[in-house]
């Protein structure tokens, strides 16, 4: 199935609105705008997009920390993200999460934890619950390289293959977690190679180019749609900025960085579409037009919020 | 008010047989199974098996390997699942083999499972049945209480039923709840009561305490197979002419302090025994709660009964001086009298 | 007795610099490892990048990939695996790279480490850093204070420093202990408290509060970054002529109920004020043993001041809301000074 | 390397000093003689015999709930284990523990716990240990097919294959966990393919033959000492008795009980040494005689010893 043009263009405009909506984020973050951490996916945006375009309404994602433009094209508000990052009661988590850690259920976006990959098990769950009601739904889940040697990710993967659950993980390796490069959290080349240890497809993936991904997971929902079970998917690819905002980012050289700064998601598919017969710079501009005017938007809208009431503290604990 | 007048009182015609304790539970996920279609069951050898002790028996049979789910050993990933399912909208029962092997599934019942509310308003609909409790000689792995833990984990509801009817009414209860709930099943109860259950299905409410016995000069606060032996206690003391009051936590989150402060209020007395290890545990927010709010009512030091800070021992000798005991009660309950 | 001199009380020479509550930790690390070569690190980001907060900053240059290891990231493989390095002779020193991410390895503490030595007499010599505490805006999974939970289980004994002396004199002792010692680190003091350390290396004592301030109206019970709020509040109230006597518990097992009794014994009213949440928490078991053991001396009832039972908020407002603040521990000191 | 004549009828002692001790002990739980569970691993001596036969000393063990054979040619006392399921003194955790849940570190046994598996990676932290002091000593890991489903298994693994650990991890794969069959527990056919997803060398024997599972740890063990890293073995047998003493093992077809009782691992051993020239019935006698002694002995001092005195259960939880 070759995308559409118009899908082609959506995928686009994400990339450009995550982007763009991250590097606001860093400027109000370096401005002391916003009170709390940042945790800035540049570079991995064709992972994202590329991966969540491929899920259709009803489907529902997991998200970890890095991972808010993977809920762009699953409906989320940037507004609704920028007032969460300013702690205003008109964010998700009405003031109650910080930085990403957030979602909407009503969008199929789980709400993010930092306990990494907690969401792996739950994410199975979800797709348990979608075959228990034989709905045609799919549940996928993100996490990083790091978050792949923790326990639950493993559980996961095994209960999910196991129940012949319709899942998706999909991990995006940007070969570091926080400081600590691939080699020293496996001993392996290539994490969709543990795959074959639960029985289910592991497949990996240039992450960095956005109809790679996004075929590379259409072919995996499919095969979750049509109970074939749960798949693997690694992206590989690489965080172009610091584990968090105050993270000087030195433990990366330099070289590796510039390296990668050529492979520019968004730039190499920028590339591509300019071949396309039918693309040309005026949309580009229409679209960039379009994601300024949404983050400053967003940003007017956080700041013009109001902070939640310290009385409301106590409330909502329990349903 | 007796178990029995009061079960009469709500006007409830009970059935012919009795039912052990673990009955009561298997009555009410078959009620619970039947009446909700969402409702279903996971957890290690809950299926073929029945359980490893026999509380989901004959339920594989009739609801099918859909609703009753073997799962594979992994109590994360189990419960995780659970989250998501109940995220979902279905409403899981997960049982937890040992209440000992809980902690293999903490960080999802602490860090996930009782944070999103809070967060995101959804409904976390999902019941965590775990079989707690010593004096079955089962040692250090297989006998704690870990109730303590989760009491003090906001965004979770926990229970410890300690009669028949409680578990049933309690459970059900707890599956038509929209919030985590850690229900703890005594072990040592399972099939050491008996009690007639009414034929229908009933609720008994979370978060209500219960005056079992009622007495004017020290107030016995208890829950689970302690209460047992603080009724025994307590009946003993009568022929001693010291009349005690024997009150049943039920649950421990929401906790009911109307119930204990009012007890207490009445006799100026407190005896608090529990199963849960002495220090930092629910002993001591008993004690604390009936410290703060009833300071000008108290005519002597609250007293706590606990076991002591030890993991649970094996051996018979042991585990008996570990466990609180009736002749401890007594004494301690004596004592305070004549204080 | 003031820190200051209780240090020269002790005649130890000072350090010209002052270090910080972080640099205090950095310290006992360094010389914790020169003196004993069995004495390692692990967890996240520990090597290189010297640890998220900069704890361990320079020691991976110092002393290399061997004993400053970076771990994967499994809190439970790694808390494990030190449980093993522990039993065969090794003195590993653990960070977890926020409390919170504590509950992942939840169960190598309180199954394995915790219920070894009970059982088999074999000495489990491992120390578990974990930065706690809210105060920063770093939300509900950055913000935890688990210690209640640890303090409840038997077996593991758990510390919480407050100030930088101690923080460095109290590691020193929980790295020569041969039992668990789970360290709290209070992440908000890391680079808010200064002081003079001394030159040699010295321990501080595990398990023995200590009378910050000496007062005859009300006793104060804290730790931790709460301790400082608590001394602020006492001292304001000096102004009104309420003499307020504060103690810092320091460590929580084993707790020294000697020393906190004693207290309240002079003054006959308590405060006690924890950053755990409040109910069956730190702050119950302090009321519970001063109710218990200082009942006939209590003038009035004893106040527990703690956060809510809820997760910890992000927003600056909530988490204000959230906190024990300076104001709340005044007006409760004031409020049963007048009782 | 072949083993000696001498390692051969050492093996063949322990295997039966396991079937003996594991029968009385059967027998003493029916008769209501001793307070706890039994845990027993019939069907299952050679994948303990010849593996834990392949240490030294120096070497540490650690075992599961089921595992109480694989203490014996490390030197653990039938006396000891077996006052410990009476609860007596004189057992190994003084009346604490129960059934095998036991060890001695002084004989490089790791004291089992029951959650599954923590001691994976407890072992690989031994491991840890041995290579930080540059000592020439191993750690061998065991559980069963049902562990490896947990994360710490998982995390154990990765960790040992990351850090390059002395450790061997060793799966008994005897069909069931508890009642539940390996199809309900993994997707897979052969647990040891999993050791490719941590680039460890993995490797399936049968459980049943003492002698491949012995010639397979050697191997392993080997790769241990000589820096080569840590390796998986998988062990294929069946448990020939339930899960613990009260389980009626109704869930398993009697047809395939009968077959398993064909591929005995004593008599299937017991065939292959009758086949040497030098091994006559005399020799089965002796050790027949010697055996029974022993278990006699160890029920007879297991009963004299004394309880533990009620006093001493608050002491001992802190060194
Ligand atoms: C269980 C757990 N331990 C520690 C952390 C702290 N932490 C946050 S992000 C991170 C690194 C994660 O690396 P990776 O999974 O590769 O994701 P990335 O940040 O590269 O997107 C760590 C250690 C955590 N979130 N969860
Ligand atoms: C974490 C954990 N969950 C549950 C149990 C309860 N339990 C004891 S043995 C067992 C089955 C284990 O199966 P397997 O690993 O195959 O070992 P086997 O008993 O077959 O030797 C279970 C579920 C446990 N011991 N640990
Ligand atoms: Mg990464
Ligand atoms: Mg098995």
């Amino acid at each position: 199935m070759e995308p559409t043009k118009e899908q082609l263009m959506d995928m686009y405009y994400y990339m450009l609105l995550g982007r763009a909506f991250e590097e606001r984020l860093e400027a109000l973050y370096r401005q002391g705008r916003i009170p709390g951490a940042i945790y800035l996916g540049r570079g991995q945006e064709a992972s994202y997009i590329g991966s969540a375009y491929a899920l259709k309404t009803g489907d529902v994602i997991a998200p970890t920390h890095r991972d808010m433009m993977a809920m762009l094209p699953r409906g989320m508000d940037v507004k609704s993200i920028m007032a969460q990052h300013y702690g205003k009661v008109t964010g998700p988590t009405r003031g109650r999460g910080e930085a990403d850690y957030l979602g909407d259920l009503s969008k199929g976006i789980f709400t993010t934890v930092s306990m990494l990959p907690d969401f792996y098990p739950v994410a199975a769950g979800a797709a348990l619950a979608f075959k228990y009601r034989g709905e045609d739904r799919v549940a996928l889940a993100y996490c990083g390289d790091g978050a792949t040697s923790r326990g639950d990710w493993h559980e996961a993967l095994n209960l999910a293959a196991v129940m012949n659950l319709p899942v998706v993980f999909f991990v995006i390796n940007n070969k570091y977690a926080y400081s600590t490069p691939n080699e020293n959290e496996m001993k392996i080349a290539d994490i969709a190679d543990r795959a074959a240890g639960y029985g289910i497809p592991g497949r990996t993936v240039d992450g960095n180019d956005v109809l790679a991904v996004h075929e590379a997971t259409l072919a995996a929902v499919d095969n979750a749609r049509t109970e074939r079970g749960p798949s693997l998917i690694e992206a590989k690819t690489m965080r172009m900025r610091g584990h968090a905002g105050h993270d000087p980012y030195d433990y990366v050289p330099k070289a590796s960085l510039e390296e990668w700064e050529k492979k520019d998601p968004i730039k190499r598919y920028e590339e591509y579409l300019t071949g396309l017969d039918w693309f040309n710079d005026d949309e580009r501009e229409v679209l960039a037009t379009r994601v300024g005017n949404e983050i400053k938007d967003a940003v007017d809208f956080a700041e013009a919020s109001p902070l939640p009431d310290p009385s409301e503290v106590t409330t909502g604990v329990y349903h | 008010m007796s178990i029995t007048e009061q079960k009469a009182a709500a006007g409830m015609e009970l059935q012919s047989q009795e039912s052990t304790y673990l009955d009561a539970i298997n009555q009410a996920l078959r009620e619970a199974m039947e009446e909700d279609s969402r409702v279903f069951i996971i957890g290690e050898d809950v299926g073929v098996y029945g359980g490893a002790f026999k509380v989901t028996k004959g339920l594989f049979d009739k609801f099918g390997a859909k609703r009753v789910i073997d799962s594979p050993l992994c109590e994360s990933g189990f419960i995780g699942a659970a989250v998501g399912a109940a995220l979902m909208g279905l409403r899981p029962v997960v049982e937890v083999q040992y209440a000992d092997f809980i902690s293999c599934g903490w960080d999802q019942i602490v860090n996930v499972a009782a944070k999103i509310h809070y967060r995101t308003g959804d409904p976390v609909p999902l019941v965590i049945r775990a079989p707690s409790g010593a004096g079955l000689r089962a040692g250090p792995f297989h006998s704690q209480s870990p109730e303590g833990w989760f009491a003090h984990t906001p965004g979770l509801k926990v229970v410890a039923p300690a009669t028949p009817f409680d578990a049933r009414g309690m459970l059900k209860s707890a599956i038509l709840e929209e919030n985590p709930v850690i229900f703890f099943e005594h072990k040592y109860l399972y099939r050491r009561l008996k009690e007639r259950l009414p034929k229908e299905a009933y609720e008994v409410p979370l978060g209500k305490a219960l005056v079992r016995r009622e007495g004017n000069d020290v107030t016995v606060i208890s829950y689970g197979a302690m209460l047992h032996k603080a009724i025994e206690a307590a009946e003993g003391l009568a022929e001693k002419s010291i009349s005690v009051e024997v009150v049943d936590v039920r649950t421990l989150t929401p906790l009911d302090r109307e119930t204990l402060v009012g007890s207490v209020k009445k006799t100026g007395k407190a005896v608090v025994v529990c199963e849960d290890n002495f220090s930092y545990g629910v002993a001591a927010e008993l004690t604390a709660t009936i410290s703060e709010a009833a300071f000008e009512y108290l005519d002597g030091p609250i007293v706590r009964i606990a076991p002591p800070d030890t993991p649970i021992p094996f051996s018979p000798p042991l585990e008996d001086a570990y466990l609180p005991q009736v002749v401890d009660i007594t004494a301690a309950i004596e004592k305070l009298a004549r204080y």
